[in-house]
């Protein structure tokens, strides 16, 4: 099922192409792993976000790749050496899917047999993740925050000055075309645009019940705000989520998550202990679950939404800077003209 | 006998292709796609680990009494919006690479590495 | 009935990924990657009501969306990275093979 | 009645199988870029929509069903769309069709549905 990921090794567009393939397929076992909230992460990341992140980079940094020189015998042996002792290994494993194996004894059946009562949340993963494991996803959320942060300082550019009003023409210009260009898709993605944000809220706060949460929301919500950059343009989409504001949103996801913790600490009990934050726990865990999955859905949105705009602006002041607009105007244009 | 631990090969047969192209290819997005690959692989690892047989989806439903082991899925969950941030933070560097060196293949930084520090 | 939905469709995403492996220009690839996103959201869905747990839906939701978007992304960048000449492309892809 | 929705929806299931292998082959055999645009914009938005229709009828109750509708709009909306920009995207890049005889150009847009 998964061997198709041999064929990968090829020229770099095809390769994203594969990769977003391969996403698909990877999200599609693991709902037959019965791993449904993974699948669903899988699904909005792998498939959506990643490949489209790899393609604004391959923009920027050309397509071919050059030839081998060297041989790859050598890589291949440490890689069959490897594989050979990893498989070794794996005589030793428990069969799959068994049902007495070691992973199973330890906490997992605490998890499926009192989450309810402890936790009140039907989705085992939202409990597991929100509460028994808060700590954890605390550090998950910094990290990804940290990366946003990598991202920022490594691509953002000095503030653009609006170069006087040639610029301006110029931009409107390419607006005019662009619109012709795609007034299907921009008719489209506007009655879709309101849907994806909606579901996106579902899934946020549905994420006790079925499957999803504060990541996979967080990611179809910056999913529908890429598709608007793309279509109308990165200044229009700026000019909504302007950069200051996004980082502050990232800044107020993870405070909040931190601070539930803190007020479960003034409140008497362990740092991240939802169940002192109501006169009853279980109201306190779902009080705290829900806060804890709105900090989180915040910071990923952000984050992704940080990460998109700032590959997409420094490619767009690569294109523009060297040749300064004209030789993509023109070749839009003689596009256009052989489209017709 | 042995055909009870396919699930284990196939992850170490994706985790040798990933390891593969992270080794063998020079250029550097090639690469990222590779550890991407590997990356994949671990997660697959996990989740099969978390499987059982005749069991269902962790949401708790009346009828049915099996559920696969949530804690790997919550594990995974996290670990694969990490892994896009760290890859997307991969990718910046890719590109500060590319607009500092001009080229994103391994020998020709190298080369180009030498060439200065000869000079100095 | 279900069963056998599953693997037709399972043979079509086959299909697909052959062709998205073969595809000689990009658009290929694109189209085939289009195709098999509809697939896979048809698959979970199907499985969903397979498995007796239709939950599932959501996530074959969240595909459709998602795979809409990046097919638009796909076609956006690709206006923009040189492609000019599918000829070359080809000579490439078949270099590349050997 | 329940004998009815399930042989109905036996043959949605049928059709949309149908139609889907159809449009795979499709994807493989055909020549040129248009063409399999062609057999896939085509097929597979009527696949799709016969094969959520087939699913709908399985098991009509509440939320499920609402889902399900989405799902098929979204597909109804989402796949000629993508088609359209895809072709018009291929145009623009001089992705020329294969004609081995002077047939009209035209016929080959015409593969959203």
């Amino acid at each position: 099922m998964i061997a198709i990921a041999i064929v990968r090794t090829k020229d770099l567009l095809a390769v994203v192409m594969l990769t977003g393939i391969y996403g698909l397929l990877s999200a599609s076992f693991f709902v037959v792993l019965d791993a449904v909230d993974v699948a669903f992460t899988e699904a909005s990341v792998g498939a959506g976000i990643s490949g489209l992140l790899m393609l604004a980079a391959i923009t920027m940094t050309g397509r071919a790749e050059a030839p081998k020189r060297h041989k790859p015998l050598l890589a291949l042996l440490v890689v069959f050496i490897t594989g050979g002792m990893l498989i070794y290994g794996t005589l030793d494993m428990p069969y799959f899917g068994s049902f007495e194996a070691p992973v199973h004894q330890h906490v997992a059946p605490r998890y499926i047999n009192d989450s309810m009562q402890e936790v009140g949340v039907p989705n085992i993963v939202t409990s597991v993740l929100a509460s028994y494991r808060a700590f954890d996803t605390l550090g998950e959320v910094a990290v990804i925050f940290t990366a946003g942060i990598g991202v920022l300082s490594l691509l953002s550019l000095p503030r653009r000055r609006r170069s006087s009003e040639l610029d301006e023409s110029s931009e409107d210009s390419t607006e005019k075309q662009m619109h012709e260009q795609h007034m299907v898709l921009r008719i489209i993605s506007k009655i879709l645009i309101p849907f994806i944000l909606l579901f996106a809220l579902y899934v946020q706060f549905h994420g006790d019940f079925g499957p999803g949460g504060g990541f996979q929301a967080g990611v179809i919500f910056a999913a529908a705000i890429i598709l608007y950059a793309m279509l109308f343009g990165l200044d229009k989409a700026r000019r909504v989520f302007n950069q200051s504001l996004i980082q502050l949103i990232a800044a107020i996801g993870l405070l909040l998550y931190a601070s539930v913790g803190v007020v479960s600490l003034f409140n008497g009990g362990n740092f991240l202990d939802y169940n002192v934050l109501a006169d009853d726990p279980l109201a306190g865990q779902h009080l705290g679950i829900l806060l804890i999955e709105l900090g989180v859905g915040c910071t990923v949105a952000a984050v992704m939404i940080i990460i998109f705009f700032n590959f997409a602006g420094r490619r767009e002041a690569q294109q523009n800077s060297p040749e300064l607009n004209s030789p993509e105007l023109s070749s839009t244009k003689q596009n256009n003209s052989e489209g017709e | 006998m042995l055909l009870g631990l396919y699930n284990y090969w196939i992850v170490v047969l994706l985790m040798m292709i990933g390891f593969y192209i992270v080794i063998a290819h020079g250029n550097l997005i090639k690469k990222l796609v590779g550890l991407t690959i590997f990356q994949t692989s671990v997660f697959i690892f996990y989740i099969s680990m978390g499987n059982v047989d005749s069991g269902s989806a962790p949401i708790l439903a009346e009828g049915v009494s099996r559920y696969s082991n949530p804690l790997p899925h919550v594990l995974i969950l996290t670990a694969i919006v990490v892994g896009i941030a760290t890859t997307a933070l991969g990718l910046a560097l890719v590109v500060r690479i590319k607009e500092s060196y001009g080229s994103i293949e391994e020998d020709e930084i190298q080369i180009q590495d030498q060439l200065t520090e000869d000079k100095t | 009935m279900l069963t056998a939905a599953t693997i037709a469709i399972l043979v079509v995403m086959l299909l697909a990924i052959i062709r998205c492996v073969v595809g000689p220009t990009l658009y290929d690839r694109i189209l085939a990657f289009n195709m098999f996103g509809t697939k896979t959201v048809l698959l979970i869905s199907i499985l969903g009501f397979l498995m007796g747990r239709p939950e599932f839906l959501d996530i074959a939701l969240v595909y459709a969306l998602i795979n809409f978007i990046s097919v638009i992304g796909v076609l956006r960048f690709s206006d923009s990275v040189e492609f000019k000449h599918p000829l070359q492309e080809q000579a490439s892809t078949k270099e590349d093979k050997q | 009645m329940n004998l009815l929705l399930e042989i109905g929806s036996g043959l949605c299931l049928l059709l949309g199988c149908f139609l889907c292998l159809s449009g795979g082959i499709g994807i493989l055999r055909f020549p040129d870029f248009f063409t399999r645009m062609h057999a896939v914009g085509v097929t597979d938005t009527l696949g799709a929509g016969m094969i959520l229709i087939g699913l709908m009828l399985q098991n009509p109750q509440g939320l499920v069903l609402l889902k399900l509708m989405m799902i098929l709009l979204f597909t109804l909306f989402i796949n000629p769309t993508a088609s359209h920009a895809l072709a018009k995207a291929a145009l623009r890049n001089n992705v020329q069709p294969v004609l081995d005889e002077t047939s009209n150009q035209g016929g080959d847009k015409s593969s959203k549905p």
